[in-house]
Parts: structure tokens; C-alpha cells; sequence
């Protein structure tokens, strides 16, 4: 049961008809573009015209004291803003999935529905609600520290190279916790009642049921949300951007590879967009979480495990 | 330590009700089984007495303890689901162990309970194997035991031999009697088979429709049924009934079993011809078509050759009939 | 399940844990929603406290009402994101039938090349987009970006359905075959019925971008007749003076749409439908 | 038939104008020409427009950053000539400055309006603790040490989360009475000087001293939360440009007065920073050329120049026929012109032209600076050094 | 239209070999029943012939056709699965019409059909329920009832009355035997039911551990056993086996079934002692200690009082016994 079985046929072209329709409109309007775009790494500009370039660009990112200075930043800060989402985002998800999942328990959609809500949210809104909470001035966050006696922790948070990154990261936090939320609180749905069940009668309850039964069954999924934030988290850009700038102030403490990219293929302000550039960096992030996909494609997807209700 | 009270339970599935009032007392170590028509609410029974179902109104008490609002964990019981419900990700060993690590066994003990569970199931090919690779008389051992490694003082089968062949069954049937009375515990038992029915139970609760029909010990339901519908169902093939009117009887309807009537070729008390024979090896079931009686099951030990055609005499055992009245109670 | 099997402690503890996460979600939405009501001032004089008499103004409203016509702003988004959600979820899910269903050569490189689409950002390849556009007469046309979102949806919606797919039983699936069912019929009247939790999350998941994105739109869409309410409410950022009140209210109104298909998804996350189907 | 000429822009803040002033004075005069503005997000303006362009779906008019990003798009062939355009004669050589090749040979863009840095103050305030509007550094210090000594009002309204805040408002603000506008901004442009010449690391540290008297938490202050907090009256000066002007003007609730970047010593000759920030330009590929051309000369022409400095205060006609305005502030600003000597903001021209972005990182310096996070030297160090690493100014 | 023909066919789970070379021919129109112990692979088997599972070699022919590459909706079959799989999402009356749907037969033949099945199977008051809120024995006929509408040529059974009462057990066994007859169908029945095997099955198929061991009618497996393992496996309680030595007979085992052994309270072959007495109502076990035949099971027609440690004489019918070589084999 837990494989599925295979019927060779002569065939198959229904195989064909499930894939056809996905493949080309993802194909003619995703990869084309997308390709079409990354190879421009190969080359650079010349006056008005292209010229192939071989890899230079991608030994200008690396070699290049300024660019690699940026780059090893984005990278380090990316990676920074990954870990804050392992650790944070998916554990409270997973904890909010496991308490919403609980049979009978009562207002559960209203939860959900609450929860979810600032998934919902434009960027522009975000930024918004949590620069004015943030702000020095209006007081709303020294406010409420001072309610409960905190006052004196208050700092400028966005505004300090050391604190920047990892607010902003929090933020997406806040604002992403119910993408894990709602597909652990999927994958929890399809544990059939009967083997909760038969964990109650064997005295398996609360934490442990938890851990030994329903872990286990949504490891799957639980492995999904972590390529899914590693792929999201790298992909980074709107939040910082709206929050912070292209520049991703303070001096560059919450750049990721999003914000450094977008700055290097768009330009910004009187920096011209470099298109060249650009593509060699959204190239060396396609590796990146090309790299992360396939470990998990063909490395910890195959190992786990699959169960069939 | 053990003992049951169920007061009243009523259960509804929205307009469905599926008991209706159901009333019954197991005394500690008793071993009580429970018999019914499909789709009767033994299971839905066995759930409330776990704990896994709420009723709708009445009382469950363990031990004196009125347990409506004890979680199943707490009221020291063992269930085996008709749907085994099996843990798929953990291995045969690990489903049978996992209760025992919570409750904090110590490993040693853990192994030798389990391993006594396999061996007593023949479960020990298997237990590297997880349920998907298991064939469906072996997951409905594996659930066997991993109840009985738990050696509660309350257990709960639901039809926990439908699966298995018949060597194994009575196998298992002789074991699940040894961790009986090794273990003073009380079953609760849901089958459909009747040799596990009578050879089982101390005491057998025939349950119809949401109600309970009767209880008794096993022969004793044979021998004095209440009524027709427990008379009907207790004893396979099932007992013969004949319009009281046709014989000219005062009873509504006079009940026979198969194995009270003997057949002749010559003489007898109903003439009829044979119109099937069942040859099951050790005995035979005739079905016999009677001017008289109607259509008449009878059971004959050891192989009886007829031809479907023959013409034959029934005579059923006058010390065996029963007589119903119109409300299906016997009449004394 | 039984009331017993949930302890009151344990249930005192959940709703706490619950109550304090939806205070610290909502928290920020309450400050948009109550400024949204307050004249500028009011906004940045004292942003927690609720409108009063004083400070309570519609003037946010009124201007998106006035600037623009955002009902048909509304209508467009929904369409975008209705059609491209659809087409999304059908060819997706087909797609992750077919890579979690039948084992073929070449499956797991389909399941790689499905999902590149995730790994870079798909507003790197607007000029040719966009020249695919212009080619083919679409630019201003909501099917442009309905083609757009669709392709950018789908390696998600295939990532994450398949992974649900592979949990519908085989002996299900097989039943159905032994019935007579078509390879189609299986999957559009057993196997999608049954990832109904997994389509609601993946089709929120998807929605949520294509509502809120603001780049297509702006580039492929931007007419009057096409403009979406995010590229709407834009023209209220400005360069040095952004209309924080009509940006408060043109986004705190498009909220309620994504919320109620929020609400209609989330009711396909109902307990229990797949239980009972094997021994 | 009526020809329909769209115009793409980043002023969002001027679609009301647009609609309700220019738009109607425009198609009044010509009729059969309808004109259409269709702004985006400044934010998104410059890769939605390069996007459109590349792929062939702008519209037939394109309002032009100053400087290095249109350029680039005449020289990708974005932009039409417009040196021959009727109406371009009623502008100066450094009014089209901004939109010239670098050899002068081809004007792309009809300029419309600069800005002009200096400080706007609030004069309800300065009368209530009696502070003189002040001329030179000194007297500036004096005044926002007697502010902050009073506590009511913080001193200075700045913040430097948005950079750009810091490196407009602040650097280039002040800057120019330091490098002397013009003269020091082409002798770094020549290679003559340097970011870490006296002259231009000085305006960097008196920035560094501007610290103390900006609000708590200054550095998660952004761009709105200073205009507010001055407009809302809780700020005494605010280092301003004169695009504030219409803002204020509606917002604020007190008397306003402006001054010019105070000078070190009483008698210094001043410079202000009077940059050309806006024009429009035509695309090639626009099927209604004709009629675009017929729109750009208009634009050219006193009668827009009057309109839109007026419904703009703060936005300086850059037409040569002098532009009678209403506005006593925007009359202020513009009354520097007078006494002070222009020059425009001393990164935009060439220097910003490759990576790392002159521009953009003295932003980042010029942030980092007032928070304290680098010394004015250090920071003036790593500018010239990211500047030495492409630029290298023909000697 | 239906005979099916299986070539030595094998089936290995990775290292474990489930089927080790079946060769069977079933005509068109039989009957054949597979029992077997539990685990043997009769699930296996039936998913092979399905085309549900590949085998690892071998063939299956249906109608003379090697059906290796034709997908199981074209076999012409229907199932039912040991494990049920209705549809979870549909109710019972779509969870039986679906397939004739996708056939496109007419509305009215389809409710025809749903209708004959559902109170052949007393399914009536089910039709608008889920399989979530059906008890065991209910979903089981739904089940049941989803394989027979489609009225195939070939049926395939998995123990397809494991959850039902004795009555209703009766009842579908007599509608299934009645569904063969008129359709004239092939089916494939996987049972541990003695009697359903018995009273079914043209042919009985005792598999073991992968294996064939024996394939004949029902009585020639009951009469003449080909070797140890079938004569243990049919019939219940099992053959008693007392070794060949102890009773100074050649043969290494000898047989005798419990309800050919007499017994008498004063004389008989064998003398011993009464451990155990279940009273199944229509019969009596008895499970003796005797001092030549060690522990033996005599099965004893009626009700027979006997206190445990009784004396009590056993006498086997000579004219039954079975003779076992040390291979197993019966000798004759
Ligand atoms: N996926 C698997 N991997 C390994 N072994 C398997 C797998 N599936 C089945 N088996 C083994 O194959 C053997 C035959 O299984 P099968 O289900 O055919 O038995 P069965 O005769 O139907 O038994 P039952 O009467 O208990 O249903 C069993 O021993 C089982 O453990
Ligand atoms: N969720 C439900 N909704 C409605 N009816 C239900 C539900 N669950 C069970 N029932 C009905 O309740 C009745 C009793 O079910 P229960 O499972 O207790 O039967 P049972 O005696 O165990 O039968 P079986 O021998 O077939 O297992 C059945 O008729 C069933 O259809
Ligand atoms: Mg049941
Ligand atoms: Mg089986």
C-alpha cells in the first residue's frame, strides 16, 4: 500500500493529457521568459550592443572585492532570515496546526480564520502597520512595552544595523505563519479519527500523541514547508523592500539576495539597471535553491516515508 | 477492578438512534460477549465504554466510578477496532510497544510482553514489518496484541478473529481464554462467530436494533431464549420457524433448531421431499420442503446422502420445540 | 470524538495559547482597519486609540471612491484571480496526478523542471513576457495576466499536490480502475474529491500573491478597463506625500474579497470525509 | 478622429493637477489630441518603464528622471531628439542640462521643474522662543541648542531610516556653501578633488552633529514620520525641499518660514542646491508623434510653465521667461535664486553612472554618519574609494 | 466468457517470496474458493489476477488471453477488497453505481440493479449514508454490493462476509450462490469460513505458504486429504494427529477427525480422562487426555455432560482414519 503499484501499459497517453495542459503555459510564459533572462549572464554590455562574456560576470560577483562584499552579505543576511523562519515561523505553525487540529475544540475556524489573516495582507499594508507600531514617534510599541514595565527595551529597532534584519524577519514571521499553519493543519485532517483514537486508548495523549503518532505521519508535509520556506526565504524581496528600500538600510544590514538582486536588474534611483549583472546574481540564486530542492527532491523526499489513509 | 456498570446509554447519531436505552452489569474477571446483527450498535457500544464516543445520555461506570468525563487513557482499558487502526508508520513491534514505552515500562518487560504476544498471534516473521506489508489476517493479530500486551484490567475486542482461518482462530480463541484467566481481567467481546460466542463468554448479551434482547450464559440462550429473535439468532443454521396455526397449535409461531429434527426415509412426523443438501464434512443440512411445516433446515451429524427430489419424513424432538406468542416471547 | 479525550486543562491551555497567537495576528490589522477611519492627523497624533467624533473620518473612503472606478478595479482583480485560480488548481492538480500517480521515465526530472518556476523570481523575465505579450495581442487584456499567474502558480500548487496525492490509497484508486473507471474519471471523481483540504490550502496559497501583486498589472494591464485594486491603490503612494488614508482604505477594502474566498476555501478543510474509506 | 497621446510618470501626486488643470487647458487649445496620464509608483516607475519599453508597449510620452537614467534610455533609443522642438528655445543650457548628451549634441527631453533644498521652519515656534531666522552655522546650532534646551519642540525633524532623507536633506543640502556649489561639483567631476578633500567631509561632520537634535529613535524614523511630525507640529525645523511646499501647505497648521543652508561665516558667499528634477521627453515608437510633438511644445511654453509652478509650489518652472507664482514660501525659495548661487546636487551628473552608485551609497554614508555608525572621514573614504574603482575622469 | 487460467506464477516482495508457482485452470462458470492460512498470499493472488499487482513471473489468461498489459478496468472483473476501499467521499447508492455510470448504463437500469443489490444485502436504509457512518458489517456490504451490480464475468471475493452475523452471513452466501447461477459468472471466493467453503465451491484451492497443496470439490478434500496440512486444514475443530509410533502403526502420523471418534463412558480403544468440554449448543467438544493418543478433540452431536477429569474411553472409526508418511503425504 505504501508504494504505488505499477501497470505497465502499452500507452499511456493519458499520462500525456494530465501534464500537457501545466507544462506548456508553465513552459511558454514562466521558463522561456526565465531562461531567456538567466542567460543573459553569459554576457555583457558593450556600448548598446551584447557581447558573450563567458563566465566574467560571474568571477566579477565573486572576485570583485565590492561585489563579492555584497553578494557574501545578501547571502549571510538570507540565510540568517531562513534560519529565524526554521526556528520560529514553522515550530509556531506546526504548534497552532496541532492546537487547531484538536477535535472539539471549540471557535477553531475563527482561530484559523484569525490567524490567517495577515497571510492575506498586502506587503504595502504591512510595511505600513508595522513601521507606524515600530515608530519611535507614534509610540505605539514603547506604549505597550511600557504597559508591562518594558519600556526601557524599547529601541529603534528597524533603524539599527544590529536589530534591522531580525525584526524585519519577525515580521515575515507574523505575517507567513499561516502558509505552515494551514498545510500541517491539512496533512493533520487526513490522519484517519480511528488511529488518534486508538493512541487515546493505548494512553498515548496530548504531547506524545503529538510527537509519536502525528509527527510521524505529517513528516511529509513538515518537510514541505521546509523547502517551501527555504525557496520563499530566498526568494525574499517585497517585505525588505517595502519596509526598508531597495538600499535595505541600515547600511545594507537586512539585504538578501532578493533585495541585492532587484537593486542590480532594475536599477534604483540613479543606479541604471544592469541586466547582465543582475541575471548572473538571480543566476547564483537559482543554484542556490536549485541545490537546496534537489537535496530535498532526490535526497530526503525519496527517505521519507508515505503513508496511505 | 474491572467491573462495568452501563446505566441507560442512549446514542444518536443526529435523527439516527443507534441505542436505546441499553443496561447491563459486568461483574470484575467476567468475560461477557456481545452478539448481534450487523449495524445492531455493538460497536458504537464498545466506543462509549472506551470513552471514545460520547452518549447521548446515560452512565458508564468502571469499578463504581461514574467515567463520563475520564479520557480513554485514563480508564485503563485495551481496544481492539474492528478497523484495527493500526499505527502505519511504526513497525509491528514498535505498534505493540508504544503503549507500553508511554506507560514507562521498563524495555526488559516491554520485550518479554510483546515478544509472549507475538508468539501467542505467530506474529514473529513479521514484526520488523510495517502494517502496509501485511496481509489483512495479520494486521488484525497485530492488533490483537497490541492490546493484550497491555494487560488492562478491562478489554475491549471488536470482532477481533473475523480475519483469520480457522486453525488460527482457535488458536487464538484458546489464548485469548488462557490471558483471561491469567490475567483476571474482564473482556468485552463483539463477534459474529458462534463457537467463539459459546465457548467464550460466561455470559452472552444479545443485542438487537439498540436494545438488549437477553443475557445469559451461553447455553443458556440456547437452550431458554427469551424470545423469538434471540432463538432465531443464537445456533447456526438457524432455528426453524413454523406458523403455530398450520400445526394447529395455540402458539403464534413453534421454533425447532435443525439439530432437533431427525429425518427418515420411511416414517415420520412431517412428510416433505429434499430439496437441497449442504454437505459440510461433519455434518449435512438438509433443506427439506414439508407439506405440513414448510421449509425446513435440518442438521444431521456425519455425511447423509440425499437427492434434492427425495421424498422424506422430519420429526422434530417434541422436548426441543419452542413455543412464541404473538409478541415473539416464548410461551411456557 | 469524545469529550473525554479532551481534558479541561489541556483545553484552557489551547485556547490561551490560541487567544494570546490571534491578539499578537490581529493586533496590527486592527491598527489599519480603526486608522482607516481616522483623519490623517488623528493617524499619526495617537494611532492606537479608536476613532472618536473628533477624529473619525471617512475621507480614506471617499477618495478612493472618488479617484477611480474601484468597483470595476474589484471586479477585475476577481476575475484575474478567480479564472487564474481555477486554472491553476485544474492543471495543477492534473499535473501532480500524473508525477504522483504513475511511475514513467523521466518522472522526478518532471517533478525538477515543474518546479524551477519556484526557484527564481518570475519578475525577471517580464520583458520577454511582456514581448510575448505584444506579440500576441494581449497586453491590457486580463488574460494576460490570468496566462501570467497561472504559470507562476503552478509549480507551487504541483509541489504541494503531489505530496497530498500520494496519500490517496491505492486500494481506493484500484477499486475505482476495477470498476471501469477511466484514468481521467478516477482522478476528477476519486482522487480529487478526497485532496479537497490540500486543494483549499493550495489554492489560498495562490491566491494571496495574485491578489496583492501590483508588478503584472502595472506592467502588462495597466488600463483604466484592467487596472486591479492593488495597481489602484498605488496612485495614493506617492513620490514625497503618500495618501495614507486612501491607501489605509483602498487596502483594508480589498481585504474583505480575499477573506471571503479565504472563507469559502477553508470550508473544504473539514474533518473526517476521508475515514472509513479502508479497513 | 481624436488622436489619444498617453503620458507615463512616477508623480502619482500629481494626477488631481493633471486631470483637473493641465489636461483641460491642453485639449482646450487642441482640440482632437486627448491626453491621457497614467502614473505608476515612483518606487516601481523606472523598471515598469524600461520594461514597456523594451518590450514596445509605453505610451508616447515619457516624463524623464534628470541625468544618467534618461540618457541611457536616448541612447537605447527610447527617446526621440528634441533639439529641433518649437519651444525648446525658452530654456537655458543648464535648465536642459539635465537631459543633454555629455557632447551637448542632442537635447531629449523638454525640462519642467527643479527643486531647491533649504530649511523650512516653524514660525509660530521661532516667535514663541524667540529665535532669529539664522543665517550661519553658528547662529543654526544656537537656535537648535536653545529648542532643545526648551523641550517643547524637537529641534530638527529628520530621520535617517529612508538614507535618502539623510543624503538629500541633509548632504546636499548643506553641502554646496562647503565644495562651493558648481566649482567644487565639476572639480570632482574633472578628478581635481576628491570625497576626501576638507570640502566635502566638512558638510559630513556637521551632519554628524545634527544627531543630537533629532527625535528619539531618529533612526527608525522615515520620510513621512519627519513630515509629520513637523506638519503635526512637534518639530521646529525641518531640512526640507521646496516639493514640501504644497504638502505643507495643506497639512501644517501653523505659520511657516523657510531659510536657506545657513553659511559658516556671516558673509559668505551662499550656494543652494537647485536641481533639475523633471522632464518630458517622447517616444520614438509612438504611433501619434505628430500630436505628442504638439503636446511637448506646449509643455514648453509659458503658459504650462505658469500653470504648473503654481498648482506645484516648489516645483520651479526651469522656463527662461520668469514664472509669477502665489505661494509666499514657494516665493521664498525661489528668491534664493537671487542671492545665493545654484548649482544641482553633486552626485547626479556622471558620477553615478556605474556600480557602486555614487549616489546610493552617499545615502548609506551620509545614514550611517548621522547615526554614528562611521566617521565622516572613514565614510568620505569609502566614497572616493568606490568612485577611484570605475571613474576616471579624462585629465 | 470467464475461464481463467493461471501459469506458474510467482510473486516476491522484495526479498520475500509471497507466491512461489501457482498453476490453476478454472472453467468457465465455477466456483472455486481459495483458503488457506492467513498470510499464504490469497490476497496476492487475487490482486495478480486483478491486474492490480504484477507478478514477478508467470501468467494469467483470461478467456485464453495473456491479460499481462490490459489494465484492470478492461478484465471484465469486479472485486472485493479484503480491505473494502468504498469511496469515502460518496454515499453508498453512488459508491455501488459509479462504475456502472462510467459504463454508461441508462439511469433506470442502474437503480434497477442498485436496488436488487441493496436489499439483497439489506443495504436499503443505507443509500444516502457515507461509509464514515455505515458500521463494520455495513460497509462490508456496500463492498459487496459494489462488485455485484456490475454483474462481470468474473468475481473476485475477499473474504467478503468476514464481518457479518451467522444470519445474514447465511442469507448473502445463499444470494451469492443464486447471483452464480444466474449469471452464469466465474467467481474467485478467498474465505476462512469452513461452512462458506464447504457449501460454495465447484472447487476448493487450499493454498499454503505460497503454494498449492491441494485443489478438488469440497468432500474430496474432506474424504481424501492429499496430505497433512489439507486434512488439518479442513474441518474445524481440526484433525486430531497422533503420532504413528506411539500406536505401533507404521505410518509416521495418523489422522482422525474429532467427529469420527466415539466415545463411552465404560469401554472404547482408547481410555483417558475429560480436560475440557465446549458446549456449542447443536454440539460438544470434547477435549481428552488419553493415555496411548495423547490430547485428543472429539466432537460429539447434541449436548453431552462431562466433568472435567472424567473418565472416559475413546474410539476412533477405523474405517476414517487417515494415514501420514513422514513427507506429509497420505498414504492410501
Ligand atoms: N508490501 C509487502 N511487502 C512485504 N510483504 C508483503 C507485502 N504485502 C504482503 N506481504 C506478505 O505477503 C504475504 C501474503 O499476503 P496476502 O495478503 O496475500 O495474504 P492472505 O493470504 O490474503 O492473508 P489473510 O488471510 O491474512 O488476508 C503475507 O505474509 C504478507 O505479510
Ligand atoms: N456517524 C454515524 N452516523 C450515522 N449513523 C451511524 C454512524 N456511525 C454508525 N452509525 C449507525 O449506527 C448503527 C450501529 O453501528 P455499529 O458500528 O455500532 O454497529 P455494529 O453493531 O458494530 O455492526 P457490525 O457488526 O456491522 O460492525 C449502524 O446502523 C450504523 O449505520
Ligand atoms: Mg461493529
Ligand atoms: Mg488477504
Amino acid at each position: 500500500m505504501a508504494e504505488s503499484t505499477e501497470i505497465r501499459r502499452p500507452m499511456r497517453w493519458h499520462i500525456a493529457v494530465f501534464l500537457a495542459p501545466a507544462v506548456l503555459v508553465y513552459t511558454a510564459v514562466m521558463i522561456v521568459p526565465l531562461f531567456g533572462t538567466l542567460q543573459l549572464s553569459l554576457f555583457s554590455a558593450e556600448g548598446q550592443t551584447r557581447v558573450f562574456a563567458g563566465l566574467d560576470n560571474f568571477r566579477t560577483l565573486f572576485f570583485d572585492p565590492r561585489w563579492a562584499a555584497s553578494f557574501w552579505n545578501a547571502l549571510w543576511n538570507n540565510t540568517w532570515f531562513f534560519i529565524i523562519h526554521m526556528l520560529v515561523q514553522n515550530p509556531i505553525g506546526v504548534v497552532l496546526a496541532a492546537l487547531l487540529s484538536s477535535p472539539r475544540l471549540h471557535f477553531s475556524a475563527f482561530y484559523r480564520t484569525a490567524i490567517f489573516i495577515p497571510t492575506i495582507l498586502s506587503f504595502v499594508i504591512v510595511g505600513f502597520a508595522w513601521k507606524l507600531i515600530l515608530s519611535p514617534l507614534w509610540g505605539v510599541a514603547p506604549n505597550l512595552l511600557d504597559l508591562v514595565g518594558l519600556k526601557s527595551l524599547f529601541t529603534p529597532w528597524l533603524g539599527k544595523e544590529e536589530y534591522a534584519l531580525t525584526t524585519l524577519g519577525l515580521i515575515s514571521v507574523w505575517q507567513f505563519v499561516g502558509i505552515p499553519m494551514m498545510l500541517i493543519y491539512a496533512a493533520l485532517l487526513s490522519i484517519p479519527d480511528e488511529v488518534i483514537e486508538a493512541a487515546e486508548c493505548d494512553g498515548i495523549t496530548g504531547m506524545a500523541q503529538f510527537w509519536k503518532i502525528k509527527l510521524p505521519l505529517i513528516l511529509p508535509s513538515i518537510g514541505i514547508i521546509s523547502i517551501l520556506t527555504f525557496v520563499g526565504n530566498f526568494n525574499a524581496f517585497d517585505l525588505i523592500y517595502s519596509a526598508q528600500g531597495a538600499l535595505a538600510g541600515p547600511n545594507f544590514s537586512t539585504d538578501i539576495l532578493g533585495t541585492f538582486l532587484y537593486r542590480t536588474f532594475f536599477g534604483f534611483q540613479l543606479q541604471i539597471g544592469d541586466p547582465y549583472m543582475g541575471s548572473t546574481i538571480a543566476s547564483m540564486m537559482f543554484f542556490i535553491i536549485l541545490a537546496g530542492v534537489c537535496l530535498y527532491l532526490f535526497a530526503v523526499q525519496t527517505r521519507l516515508r508515505r503513508y496511505q489513509f | 477492578m474491572g467491573s462495568l456498570k452501563i446505566e441507560n446509554i442512549k446514542k444518536s447519531f443526529g435523527s439516527v438512534d443507534v441505542l436505546k436505552g441499553i443496561d447491563l452489569d459486568v461483574t470484575d474477571g467476567e468475560f461477557v460477549v456481545f452478539v448481534g446483527p450487523s449495524g445492531c450498535g455493538k460497536s458504537t457500544l464498545l466506543r462509549i465504554i472506551a470513552g471514545l464516543e460520547d452518549s447521548t445520555s446515560g452512565k458508564v461506570l468502571i469499578d463504581g466510578d461514574n467515567v463520563g468525563n475520564v479520557p480513554p487513557a485514563k480508564r485503563g482499558i485495551a481496544m481492539v477496532f474492528q478497523t484495527y487502526a493500526l499505527y502505519p508508520h511504526l513497525t509491528v513491534k514498535n505498534n505493540m510497544s508504544l503503549g507500553l514505552k508511554q506507560a514507562g515500562e521498563p524495555a526488559d518487560e516491554i520485550a518479554r510482553r510483546v515478544g509472549i504476544a507475538s508468539s501467542m498471534l505467530s506474529l514473529e516473521p513479521y514484526l520488523e514489518r510495517r502494517p502496509a506489508e501485511l496481509s489483512g489476517g495479520q494486521r488484525q493479530r497485530v492488533a490483537i496484541g497490541r492490546a493484550v500486551v497491555r494487560e488492562p484490567k478491562l478489554f475491549l475486542f471488536d470482532e477481533p478473529l473475523s480475519n483469520l482461518d480457522a486453525a488460527l482462530r482457535v488458536n487464538t480463541r484458546l489464548e485469548i481464554a488462557q490471558l483471561h484467566r491469567r490475567l483476571a481481567a474482564t473482556m468485552i467481546y463483539v463477534t459474529h462467530d458462534q463457537v467463539e460466542a459459546m465457548t467464550l463468554a460466561d455470559k452472552i448479551v444479545v443485542l438487537n436494533n439498540g436494545q438488549i434482547e437477553q443475557v445469559g450464559a451461553p447455553m443458556e440462550l440456547y437452550n431458554s431464549p427469551a424470545n423469538e429473535f434471540v432463538a432465531g439468532f443464537i445456533g447456526s443454521p438457524k432455528m426453524n420457524f413454523i406458523d403455530g396455526g398450520r400445526l394447529g397449535e395455540a402458539a403464534k409461531t413453534i421454533g425447532v433448531r435443525p439439530e432437533h429434527i431427525t429425518v427418515d426415509r420411511n416414517a415420520g412426523t412431517w412428510k416433505g421431499t429434499v430439496i437441497h443438501a449442504e454437505h459440510l464434512g461433519a455434518d449435512t443440512n438438509l433443506y427439506i420442503d414439508t407439506e405440513k411445516a414448510g421449509l425446513l433446515t435440518v442438521r444431521i451429524f456425519g455425511v447423509y446422502d440425499a437427492e434434492p427430489g427425495a421424498a422424506i419424513y422430519a420429526t422434530p424432538d417434541p422436548a426441543r420445540t419452542y413455543r412464541f406468542g404473538a409478541d415473539g416471547r416464548v410461551i411456557r | 470524538m469524545s469529550t473525554a479525550t479532551s481534558s479541561l486543562p489541556r483545553t484552557i491551555a489551547a485556547h490561551a495559547v490560541l487567544l494570546a497567537y490571534t491578539a499578537i495576528a490581529l493586533f496590527p490589522v486592527v491598527v489599519i482597519v480603526v486608522n482607516s477611519f481616522k483623519s490623517r492627523n488623528a493617524i499619526f497624533r495617537s494611532p492606537l486609540s479608536p476613532p472618536t467624533t473628533e477624529t473619525f473620518d471617512l475621507i480614506g473612503y471617499t477618495t478612493v471612491l472618488r479617484q477611480g472606478d474601484f468597483f470595476l478595479y474589484f471586479q477585475n482583480s476577481f476575475i484575474v484571480t478567480v479564472m487564474s485560480l481555477f486554472l491553476v488548481l485544474l492543471f495543477g492538480a492534473m499535473a501532480s496526478f500524473a508525477l504522483s500517480e504513475y511511475r514513467f521515465r523521466g518522472n522526478s526530472l518532471m517533478g525538477l523542471y515543474l518546479a524551477l518556476g519556484i526557484m527564481i523570481p518570475i519578475r525577471l523575465g517580464t520583458v520577454a513576457i511582456l514581448q510575448l505579450m505584444v506579440a500576441s495581442g494581449l497586453v491590457n487584456t486580463l488574460t494576460a495576466l490570468i496566462l501570467v499567474y497561472t504559470a507562476q502558480g503552478l509549480p507551487l500548487a504541483v509541489f504541494i499536490l503531489s505530496e497530498f496525492m500520494k496519500q490517496v490509497s491505492d486500494d481506493l484508486k484500484n477499486a475505482g480502475r476495477i470498476d471501469g473507471l477511466s484514468e481521467y474519471r478516477i482522478f476528477f471523481r476519486l482522487v480529487l474529491p478526497l485532496v479537497r483540504p490540500a486543494m483549499a490550502t493550495v489554492a489560498v496559497f495562490t491566491m494571496i500573491p495574485i491578489w496583492n501583486d501590483l508588478w503584472f498589472p502595472l506592467i502588462l494591464a495597466p488600463s483604466e478597463a484592467t487596472k486591479t485594486v492593488t495597481l489602484g491603490a498605488q496612485l495614493f503612494i506617492g513620490q514625497y506625500v503618500t495618501n495614507w488614508n486612501a491607501v489605509l482604505a483602498a487596502l483594508s477594502l480589498a481585504i474583505l474579497p480575499v477573506l471571503i474566498l479565504y472563507l469559502i476555501f477553508s470550508r473544504q478543510l473539514i474533518r473526517g470525509i476521508t475515514s472509513g474509506a479502508v479497513k | 478622429q481624436d488622436k489619444t497621446i498617453t503620458i507615463e510618470s512616477w508623480r502619482n501626486d500629481d494626477l488631481a493637477i493633471w486631470q483637473e488643470k493641465l489636461i483641460p487647458a491642453f485639449e482646450a487649445k487642441n482640440p482632437g489630441i486627448k491626453v491621457v496620464f497614467a502614473p505608476s509608483a515612483p518606487t516601481e516607475y523606472n523598471a515598469a518603464l524600461n520594461a514597456k519599453l523594451d518590450a514596445g508597449s509605453a505610451g508616447d510620452l515619457i516624463t524623464c528622471r534628470p541625468f544618467d537614467a534618461s540618457l541611457e534610455l536616448y541612447n537605447k533609443g527610447h527617446l526621440a531628439n528634441l533639439a529641433d522642438l518649437p519651444g525648446m528655445e525658452n530654456f537655458s543650457d543648464v535648465a536642459k542640462s539635465a537631459w543633454t548628451t555629455d557632447d551637448g549634441s542632442a537635447d531629449f527631453c523638454v525640462p519642467m521643474a527643479s527643486v531647491i533644498h533649504g530649511f523650512i521652519y516653524n514660525a509660530d515656534a521661532f516667535q514663541q522662543l524667540g529665535i532669529a531666522v539664522p543665517a550661519t552655522e553658528a547662529e543654526f546650532f544656537a537656535a537648535l541648542d536653545k529648542i532643545k534646551a526648551d523641550g517643547t519642540y524637537i529641534p530638527l525633524a529628520m530621520g535617517t531610516k529612508d538614507l535618502w532623507e539623510a543624503a538629500t536633506m541633509g548632504y546636499q543640502n548643506i553641502g554646496p556653501n562647503y565644495w562651493k556649489g558648481e566649482e567644487g561639483r565639476l572639480a570632482l567631476i574633472k578628478g581635481e578633488q576628491k570625497l576626501t578633500d576638507p570640502a566635502w567631509v566638512e558638510p559630513f561632520a556637521t551632519l554628524a552633529k545634527w544627531k543630537d537634535y533629532l527625535g528619539d529613535g531618529f533612526e527608525a524614523q522615515s520620510y513621512p514620520d519627519s513630515q509629520n511630525l513637523f506638519t503635526l507640529g512637534r518639530a521646529a525645523i525641518y531640512p526640507a525641499g521646496s516639493w514640501e511646499i504644497s504638502v505643507f501647505n495643506t497639512q501644517a497648521q501653523f505659520k511657516m518660514g523657510a531659510f536657506p543652508p545657513p553659511v559658516k561665516n556671516a558673509g559668505d558667499e551662499c550656494y543652494i542646491s537647485d536641481h533639475n528634477d523633471i522632464a518630458i521627453g517622447l517616444n520614438p515608437k509612438s504611433p501619434n508623434a505628430d500630436a505628442a510633438k504638439t503636446f511637448l511644445s506646449w509643455v514648453a511654453s509659458p503658459e504650462f510653465a505658469t500653470i504648473y509652478a503654481n498648482a506645484l509650489p516648489g516645483f520651479f518652472s526651469l522656463s527662461s521667461t520668469p514664472v509669477k507664482m502665489e505661494d509666499p514660501l514657494a516665493q521664498e525659495f525661489v528668491s534664493w535664486r537671487d542671492k545665493c548661487k545654484s548649482t544641482i546636487r553633486s552626485t547626479y551628473q556622471i558620477l553615478s553612472r556605474s556600480t557602486p552608485n555614487l549616489e546610493n551609497e552617499t545615502w548609506v554614508k551620509s545614514a550611517n554618519v548621522i547615526n554614528g555608525t562611521e566617521t565622516p572621514e572613514a565614510a568620505a573614504k569609502v566614497l572616493q574609494d568606490g568612485l577611484d574603482s570605475w571613474y576616471k575622469p579624462a585629465k
